[in-house]
């Protein structure tokens, strides 16, 4: 399809390009089809947030762009990065691009580390092996990365190992092990859903930090809008295995055209919210990722929900400059843009 | 800090008595007295009673139990009436093949389980682990009686590459000490490969799907050094219990092998001694093999610092 | 030794026995060399009073450390003088005269003397001691030493072949009185004999090695400068390890692997003894009691088929009480199958209210167990009849000769001579008679033998001995036993005595 | 880098890419289905065959019916497995074999699983004296050497079936302790107990119905393994001749009976071996199948 | 912070008083004070909110509460009566009145019972006849949104998240409590579920008039939910107060940092205030004095050594703090 591309549109290729990526795997019970049909680009020095509720497939999306698939699973579609089909690599390929070039910090501070493994190997193993440096200089890398991902008296904690960091600190050393081998692109996947909200924030701000000095890209995954929300430049709303709705983050959350979008936003308490006052819901639940219905994938939890919803599969169609929604009924453009976008100043700031 | 070592010696002196204990009473049990053994069957029950006054067999239970308890905890574990000879003396001599064995078998099988475990736990359901699942079920229902056999007809008799029997111990030259050692070492082995293999591959599997095995992976380090340097050792766990309980269990288990190869181990004194009654042999080994028993599970439970530096409770087992 | 218990052959007890057999030796015997020996077991201790002088025990190392006072041919029954220059009886067996040789000295120096085995042969008596030949030594009521050389012996009753009685058993070694006294630990590490061999080294369960003694009397023997000796418990083993030349010699009882062996080309030497293994049965109560039901069960039995089932075939029927080549044979059937008139015993017998059913004790050996199973068996085809097998162990075992609790048990009367096995294992005084038959007429013929200085009279006294045991049958004789050595085809020089005992000093192995 | 030349999608956004090559999954099926079921079939004729020996048209296990050590033949259903030293047929013997392997094995084994679990749940659950106690029964009975424990027992008792069972019962007794222990522990520290002790469950409830029934399964699947050992465990008792007096066969001792025959006879170690080997097996497939099945039920 | 007192308790009309309230375990490396002296109360038909950050001592308090937990010292009043002493016996029966919902639905169900038999489980343990409990699970299943017919031979594997946590609530609600104690019980669940279960939290407290104790570390679910709420921090209370209040004018400085750590849905903002600096300190050897203070902003000499105590700082909002925040308007 390249042959489709404007011309102009070389010089700025994506780093990351997805296209129609569909990642299905095979249970006892049917063919989950977790990941069908994403078609995103990351451009480079970008931060894109990837938002929705459990089980829409954003882990197994995040998976599959690095091939670290479960087994039992396939996936179709293209994944250019840098150029390069990552679907299409050997083994061997796949694994001088992982570490080096896309990193990847997974769900859940801790189980990433190695229990049993001092923090320096970990650190360090990515690094000799990618990039062959040294013993004595990956340990000055080392050090140097965790004074990066601000880890206080970094030479000491090389010899810790992980059980000995609090959670916060865990978290840390395994942003800054995606970190060593220099990637273009970090994925990290809901990298503070375990954590409080006081260090939530601490790396939540690191991340950001990082992405900025190092120029490079990120893919932000997480469930909470709000997370994503203030450190992302691109949002992605995914249900059911697709995008419902992308664009920049600020359209996406100042006006938010995909009624799943809107209902989620409605949904996340705040902190201005009114006590005793019922939240909105989005009824019902998520589809079964085996049997998913025709039509539009959310048209049964849908309060707008038209006939034609459930048989017509609404694609992601333009609705602004850099905005996309699947929908074939959009919400209106709201005329005041903060309305919905809830996340006032508690204190009345 | 001091405080858990001394409980925990304390826990095994426990255990150790208990067995004594145990093994007393057993045998106190069993029909006949070492007297008739050592008076042969022409004996008249005059002199076996006057044997058994001689060997302090006419007191109660509790009473020759205390008298070896008092004498063992001074370092003496007794003569053998049968032999005449003193038990340590008798444990000290047979230790060396034992220990040899059970070693070799254990090295022997944990290194192969370890190989096949990988190889299983790598594709699990696929070809590869489900024939050597197979062949771990032969060796799990083949018993060293009948593996015996079969390796002397094959590899001695047929192939003439070992010894049929005998022992030449490892101070009259290692070759021969190995090359005698090696068939009693697979036929003890076979079923601990089994064993070891099913719970490896399990542990191993339960591993490699962890998070930090994913992890690792993304790191772009290759397969093999994952596998062995991250997922090993925290799969490790029930391996070295199950290992470390079978150590203590192969010191003195070793029976069938030791005859049928005819080595001088600790099992045969056992069984020798267990048929002709001799407790005070009896005790001596069981001593022996308690605190060999209670000391490789403490040795277990360093290890488990060792493996996870997280030192999981003991309790876990 | 204790780890008889896991070994095929049955009682202990002692034997008595007759002269040697040996091989045609090619050429003259030549010096040097090692050679290793595979024995059915090991003795619990180096002390002569407290092992056993046959095949089973190891009569081999007693004859290696000690050397022999006199021998036996295995055919004839002759004996041979060795450290002793005879033993003779004026009065009938009532009073005997040892001599020594002259000058023969223990490896510590101290002589070997008239006193010396005076001090051995009471010291077997004493029933402190715990020697298993307590019994034949009983047979001595006192000993004399007369000058250095000569020791007078005063019998209990005259025992006319009482020298056949000595050689078959440990009374034939003597060991340093010096070396004794310092107590059985310090004796079995270094035990102290004249025999042709010295101890170097006794590994227990593994292997006892023996060097040269340059001072044994009957220089130039012994030819082989070392022996390693090495017991083997498993029989299948023991055949495979000499097969495999894991061994020179192996000291073999087992039918089967003395026709393997035979058959892949390994001389094997077996001492033609009379007796064997037999079926003892308790006449002391029931079933047994009833001579009938004795008859029934041996009428029942075939020991071909279990000559089939425990020997692969091999194995040699013990149909008469004495060996053809014994001076004492006669042709009288001892057992006889003939299944119709066991058949009809049992039913009497049932009708009579008094079933034969009993239980057969056995040993945890795979041999004493497929006997019993294939006495089992056989039974099996017979209504009115039920066997259990119960295996009991070799403590269990010893009990058994104090309690008699036991219905049917394996036990054994092997010897060449017939004294003084074949009096202790069925005279109804004898504590070692199993079955406790107490027939007059056989105690009379029995003592009759031991006593009769003449052939002719001891001929006749067993010719009784063989017709009343086939009439009150206290035993089913399973077949003859085979104590033999099976040899490499360079080893020259085998010699049995006694009751299977091989003798070291005529070793050795053509380079 | 400018918000408006970042494309949100790109230019193919118009479809889901259905047109594309959809991934093609591996096929989920059991793999080992047909394995699994061979092994159930196995067993189910095993125990058919045990629970029938008396019916089936086969000769008595005790009586010979042909001459010694016969090889394996057609014609003859006595024959067709060949006869062993004593004549009899190895076949019928095989069949009434698995009365006393089977038996041993699943006696022994849920009777020890049974006290095991008695023992080693309170221990678990209730902690502190009571699991010291039974740990420290569990530790000496495992530091007691098994040899001693029936050699001493079959001393004792005059062997049969039953000295067997009590035998082997007591060796695997302390291996069911620390399974049942460590898996109260692991399932008592869950929050539903906690709820059932809320909503007023007293301790033997809690223990008898919310705890027990989730490790059951494990336990049960442990069991065919255990059960394998066992039947393995009786024929080196067979070995050292202290297995279940003759004629009654077991297949253990059937092996331990002909193993000095393996190099003219080998059938009549090779056939009951190859029965243990089967059942064996088949067993820990039928274990590793429940257990497949059972961890599926917690995963959810 | 890390204060004690019980300033802030008010009285006797408290469905449920907890005073000075102290939990230890006890481990290899040393005792862990899960719990310091905490004291709070609830008013019948009241909510409270307790929040925290992880390993603050929520969940030690609350089952300590339940005495499902030990209780190393202080006293426990409900309905007027001083249960940290009752026995075993009345502690059953008192349970029955004070229920518990748990942070992990699924693991709070008995994987392997059926949903009707948890539900009716309370009732099956009390004696009560069969059809009793049928009807009476069919009732509580209908309340809390469940089809009662669909999903009565369910096992908990075969449920949703939010569903397994409508069941643990229909089978607290069937026993008849009084007290619901709610802990984390929607940190596992994803926006909209967790939406419809704090409604559904709502309205079955009006429905059975109900007093609730709701923990949870999100300040937003508390916000919505509670009438008062108390913030703790390594066993040690903060702040109580009116959640309105406490909200708008946060008086301890940790209250401050926690609201200034949540993000906001505002691309522009990010959150509300600077970020908190360090972690928890290892509870194992909890800082002397005010236990706030290693990582307080405001910290001075004074809080290192000696202990705040609870004092009204405004009318309905008390803190254990020596320099309290004033109210931002
Ligand atoms: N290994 C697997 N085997 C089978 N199904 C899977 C597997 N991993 C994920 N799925 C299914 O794929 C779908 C997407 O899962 P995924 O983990 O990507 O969701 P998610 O958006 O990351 O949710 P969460 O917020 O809970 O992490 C779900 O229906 C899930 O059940
Ligand atoms: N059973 C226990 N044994 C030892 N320490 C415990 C135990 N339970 C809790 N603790 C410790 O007590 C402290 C308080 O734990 P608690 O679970 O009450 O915290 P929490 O506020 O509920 O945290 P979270 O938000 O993570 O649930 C922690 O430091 C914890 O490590
Ligand atoms: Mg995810
Ligand atoms: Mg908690």
């Amino acid at each position: 399809m390249s042959d489709e591309r404007p011309p102009e549109a070389v010089s700025t290729q994506p780093l990351l390009r997805v296209r129609h990526l569909r990642t299905h795997i095979g249970t006892p019970r049917g063919t989950v089809r977790a990941v069908d049909g994403v078609s995103l680009e990351v451009e480079r020095d970008q931060a894109l947030g990837v938002v929705g509720e459990s089980g829409s497939g954003k882990s197994v999306m995040a998976r599959a762009l690095m091939g670290l698939l479960p087994p039992r699973s396939a996936s179709s579609g293209e994944v250019f990065f840098q150029g390069r089909d990552l679907l299409s690599l050997s083994r061997k390929e796949q694994s001088e691009v992982w570490g080096k070039q896309i990193a990847m910090v997974f769900q859940d501070p801790g189980r990433p580390l190695n229990p049993v493994v001092r923090v320096e190997r970990q650190l360090t193993e990515g690094m000799r092996r990618q990039l062959g440096v040294g013993r004595s200089e990956a340990r000055g890398r080392a050090v140097g990365l965790l004074r990066e991902v601000g880890v206080p008296d970094p030479e000491r904690r090389l010899r810790n190992y992980p059980h000995e960091l609090s959670g916060g600190m865990r978290q840390r050393v395994v942003i800054a092990i995606a970190l060593a081998c220099e990637p273009d692109l970090l994925i990290a996947d809901e990298p503070t859903t375990a954590l409080d909200v006081t260090v939530q924030r601490q790396i939540l701000d690191l991340l950001r930090r990082v992405q900025r000095e190092r120029s490079m890209s990120l893919i932000l995954i997480s469930h909470d809008l709000a997370v994503v929300a203030g450190r992302t430049d691109r949002v992605a709303v995914m249900y059911a295995g697709r995008l419902a709705e992308t664009g920049s983050t600020r359209e996406v959350f100042d006006a938010p055209r995909h009624r799943y979008t809107r209902a989620l936003l409605a949904a996340t308490p705040a902190l201005d919210h009114k006590r005793h006052t019922p939240l909105r819901l989005i009824p019902g639940s998520l589809p079964d990722p085996t049997e998913l219905p025709e039509g539009c994938r959310f048209a049964a939890r849908c309060a707008h929900a038209a006939e034609e919803c459930l048989d017509l599969d609404p694609y992601l169609a333009p609705v602004g400059a850099d905005h996309h929604v699947a929908c074939a009924n959009p919400a209106a453009a709201p005329t005041a843009p903060t309305t919905l976008a809830s996340g006032g100043d508690p204190l009345g700031r | 800090m001091v405080l858990p070592v001394v409980r925990r010696v304390g826990r095994s002196l426990l255990v150790v008595l208990l067995v004594t204990m145990g093994v007393t009473l057993l045998l106190s049990l069993a029909p006949g007295s070492v007297a008739e053994v050592v008076l042969g069957p022409d004996a008249t029950p005059e002199t076996v009673g006057a044997m058994e006054t001689q060997l302090g067999l006419d007191q109660p239970l509790w009473g020759q139990y205390w008298d070896w308890l008092t004498a063992a905890a001074q370092g003496d574990l007794g003569n053998s009436p049968v032999t005449g000879q003193s038990v340590s003396t008798a444990i000290v001599e047979r230790l060396p093949v034992t220990l040899q064995l059970a070693a070799m078998a254990l090295v022997l099988a944990l290194a192969v389980a370890v190989l096949l475990a990988v190889a299983s736990a790598v594709r699990p359901g696929s070809p590869v682990d489900r024939l050597i699942n197979a062949v771990s079920s032969v060796f799990l229902s083949v018993p060293a009686f009948i593996a015996g056999p079969v390796l002397i007809y094959f590899f001695a008799l047929q192939l003439g590459w070992f010894p049929v029997t005998g022992w030449s111990p490892a101070s009259e030259g290692i070759g021969a000490n190995l090359r005698g050692a090696v068939l009693p070492t697979v036929a003890i082995a076979l079923t601990e490969i089994a064993a070891f293999h099913r719970l490896l591959r399990t542990d191993l599997i339960g591993t490699l799907g962890e998070d930090f095995v994913g992890a690792a992976r993304a790191k772009g380090v290759s397969g093999t050094y994952v596998m062995f340097r991250h997922a090993l050792r925290p799969s490790s766990f029930s391996l070295i219990t199950l290992a470390g309980i079978n150590l203590g269990r192969l010191i003195g288990g070793t029976v069938i092998v030791e005859t049928l190869f005819t080595l001088p181990g600790l099992g045969q004194l056992l069984a020798s001694a267990i048929t002709s009654r001799d407790v005070v042999t009896v005790q001596g080994i069981v001593v022996f093999i308690a605190v060999v028993y209670v000391m490789v599970n403490m040795l277990v439970d360093l290890s488990y610092g060792l493996i996870d530096p997280r030192v999981r409770k003991a309790a876990k087992a | 030794g204790t780890a008889l218990l896991l070994l095929s052959t049955a009682c202990g007890g002692a034997g008595s026995g007759t002269s040697s057999g040996s091989t045609a030796t090619a050429g003259k015997p030549v010096s040097g060399g090692t050679a290793r020996v595979l024995q059915l077991s090991e003795p619990r201790s180096l002390d002569p009073a407290l092992t056993g002088n046959s095949w089973v025990t190891g009569g081999f190392v007693g004859n290696a450390l000690y050397g022999t006072l006199m021998t036996n041919d295995t055919r004839t029954g002759k004996v041979q003088f060795k450290m002793a220059e005879s033993f003779t009886t004026e009065d009938g067996g009532r009073t005997f005269e040892l001599k020594l040789r002259d000058g023969l000295k223990f490896t510590d120096g101290t002589p070997l003397d008239a006193a010396a085995v005076k001090f051995n042969w009471d010291r077997t008596k004493d029933p402190a001691t715990g020697s298993y030949t307590i019994q034949e030594a009983s047979l001595m009521a006192s000993t004399e030493v007369v000058d250095a050389t000569t020791l007078k012996v005063t019998m209990v009753q005259p025992v006319a072949n009482y020298a056949q009685a000595v050689l078959s058993t440990t009374l034939n070694w003597i060991a340093s009185p010096k070396a004794l006294k310092a107590g059985r630990q310090a004796f079995d590490a270094k035990p102290v004999g004249a025999g042709p061999y010295t101890l170097k080294k006794w590994t227990r369960q593994a292997s006892i090695e023996l060097a040269k003694n340059p001072d044994y009397y009957d220089a130039p023997k012994p030819y082989l400068d070392s022996l390693t000796i090495r017991p083997a418990l498993d029989t299948k083993q023991r055949i495979d390890t000499m097969t495999s030349g894991g061994a020179d010699v192996a000291i073999e009882t087992n039918w089967k692997n003395i026709a393997q062996a035979t058959d892949t080309g390994y001389p094997t030497v077996t001492a033609p003894l009379s007796g064997g293994m037999y079926m003892a049965m308790n006449a002391r109560r029931a079933p047994f009691d009833d001579v009938r039901a004795r008859k029934a069960v041996a009428a029942a039995f075939d020991f071909e088929t279990m000559k089939q089932s425990v020997y692969n075939g091999e194995g040699k029927a013990a149909d008469t009480l004495f060996e053809k080549t014994s001076p004492f044979y006669s042709d009288i059937k001892l057992t006889q199958t003939n299944r119709d008139a066991a058949q009809k015993l049992f039913d009497e017998l049932a009708a009579d209210g008094k079933p034969v059913s009993f239980t057969f004790k056995t040993f945890p050996s795979t041999e004493n167990r497929a006997m019993a199973e294939s006495l089992q068996t056989q039974l099996s085809r017979f209504k009115n009849v039920d066997v259990k097998v119960k295996v009991v162990d070799y403590a269990d075992n010893l009990a058994l000769h104090a309690t008699h609790d036991f219905d049917m048990l394996v036990s054994s009367a092997n010897f060449i001579d017939p004294e003084s096995r074949l009096y202790s294992a069925f005279h109804g005084e004898s504590r070692a008679n199993m079955s406790g038959v107490d027939d007059e007429a056989l105690n009379a013929a029995l003592l009759k033998g031991r006593t009769a200085t003449s052939t002719e009279e001891r001929n006749a006294a067993y010719k009784t001995v063989q017709e009343r045991l086939a009439e009150l049958v206290p035993g089913i004789f399973i077949g003859r036993s085979a104590p033999s050595a099976v040899t490499g085809k360079n080893v020259h020089g085998i010699v049995l005595y006694g009751e299977g005992s091989l003798l070291p000093e005529q070793l050795w192995i053509q380079k | 880098m400018t918000q408006s030349d970042v494309k949100a999608v790109p230019e193919a956004a118009a479809s889901w890419g259905d047109g594309a090559r959809e991934p093609v999954v591996p096929r989920v099926s059991e793999p080992r289905s047909v394995l699994v079921y061979l092994s159930y079939g196995w067993l189910f004729a095993v125990v058919a065959v045990a629970l029938l020996a008396g019916v089936l048209p086969l000769a008595s296990f005790a009586v010979p019916v042909g001459p010694p050590r016969q090889a394996p033949q057609l014609g003859s259903l006595d024959l067709l497995l060949g006869t062993d030293s004593q004549g009899r047929s190895i076949l019928s013997r095989c069949a009434y074999g698995a009365q006393v392997s089977l038996v041993v094995g699943a006696a022994a084994g849920l009777v020890g699983a049974a006290i095991g679990t008695a023992l080693g749940m309170p221990a678990g659950y209730f902690g502190k004296r009571a699991d010291s106690l039974v740990r420290l029964v569990a530790d000496a009975m495992l530091a007691f050497p098994p040899l001693i424990l029936l050699l001493a027992l079959s001393s004792i008792l005059t062997p049969s079936v039953r000295t067997l069972l009590v035998g082997l019962t007591l060796l695997i007794v302390p291996s069911y302790i620390r399974l049942a222990r460590a898996n109260t522990l692991a399932w008592a520290a869950r929050d539903f107990v906690l709820a059932a002790r809320n909503m007023g469950a007293g301790h033997r409830r809690v223990l008898t119905r919310e705890i027990m029934p989730n490790f059951l399964p494990t336990l049960g699947a442990y069991l065919p393994v255990v059960m394998a050992a066992l039947i393995v465990a009786e024929g080196s008792l067979s070995f050292l001749g202290l297995g279940i007096p003759p004629p009654r066969p077991s297949w253990g001792g059937m092996i331990a009976e002909g193993k000095d025959s393996i190099a003219e006879s080998p059938h009549m170690v090779f056939v009951p071996s190859f029965v243990i080997f089967l059942t064996v097996f088949a067993l820990n497939q039928a274990g590793d199948h429940l257990r497949h099945r059972f961890d599926r039920t917690l995963r959810g | 912070m890390a204060g004690s007192g019980t300033a802030h308790l008010r009285g006797d009309k408290a469905l449920l008083s907890v005073e000075d309230l102290v939990v230890d375990y006890p481990g290899k490396a040393g005792t862990v004070q899960a719990v310091s002296k905490v004291s709070f109360d609830v008013l019948p038909g009241e909510t409270l909110g307790i929040v925290g950050e992880s390993g603050c001592g929520k969940t030690t308090t609350g089952r300590a509460v339940l005495r499902l937990d030990r209780v190393t010292a202080g006293r426990i009043r409900f309905a007027g009566e001083w249960i940290e002493q009752a026995d075993e016996r009345r502690m059953r029966a008192l349970r029955r009145q004070m229920q518990m919902i748990f942070q992990d639905p699924v693991a709070s169900l008995n994987p392997r019972r059926p949903v009707k038999d948890i539900v009716a489980e309370g009732l099956a343990i009390a004696g009560s006849p069969a059809d009793e409990r049928a009807a009476a699970s069919a009732t509580v299943m209908s309340q809390v949104g469940l089809d009662g017919e669909r999903f009565a031979d369910m096992l908990p594997r075969q449920l949703s998240g939010g569903q397994a946590q409508r069941v643990a609530i229909a089978r607290a609600l069937a026993v008849g409590p009084r007290l619901l104690i709610c802990d984390e019980p929607v940190s596992a669940l994803d926006v909209s579920v967790q939406a419809q279960i704090l409604n559904l939290i709502e309205d079955l407290k009006a429905q059975y008039d109900l007093t609730v104790v709701f923990i949870a570390h999100d300040l937003g679910v508390v916000r919505t939910i509670s009438d008062n709420v108390m913030v703790m921090y390594l066993g040690k209370v903060c702040e109580f107060g009116d959640s309105a209040e406490v909200y708008a004018n946060p008086a301890h400085p940790y209250t401050r940092a926690l609201l200034d750590s949540v993000p906001l849905t505002d691309p522009d903002k990010g959150f509300a205030g600077p970020a908190l600096e360090g972690d928890v300190p290892s509870p194992l050897s909890p800082p002397h004095g005010c236990r706030f203070r290693t990582r307080c902003p405001l910290a001075q000499d004074r809080c290192a050594t000696e202990e705040p105590q609870m004092n009204e700082v405004r009318p309905g909002q008390h803190a254990a703090c020596h320099f309290p925040l004033p109210p931002t308007t």
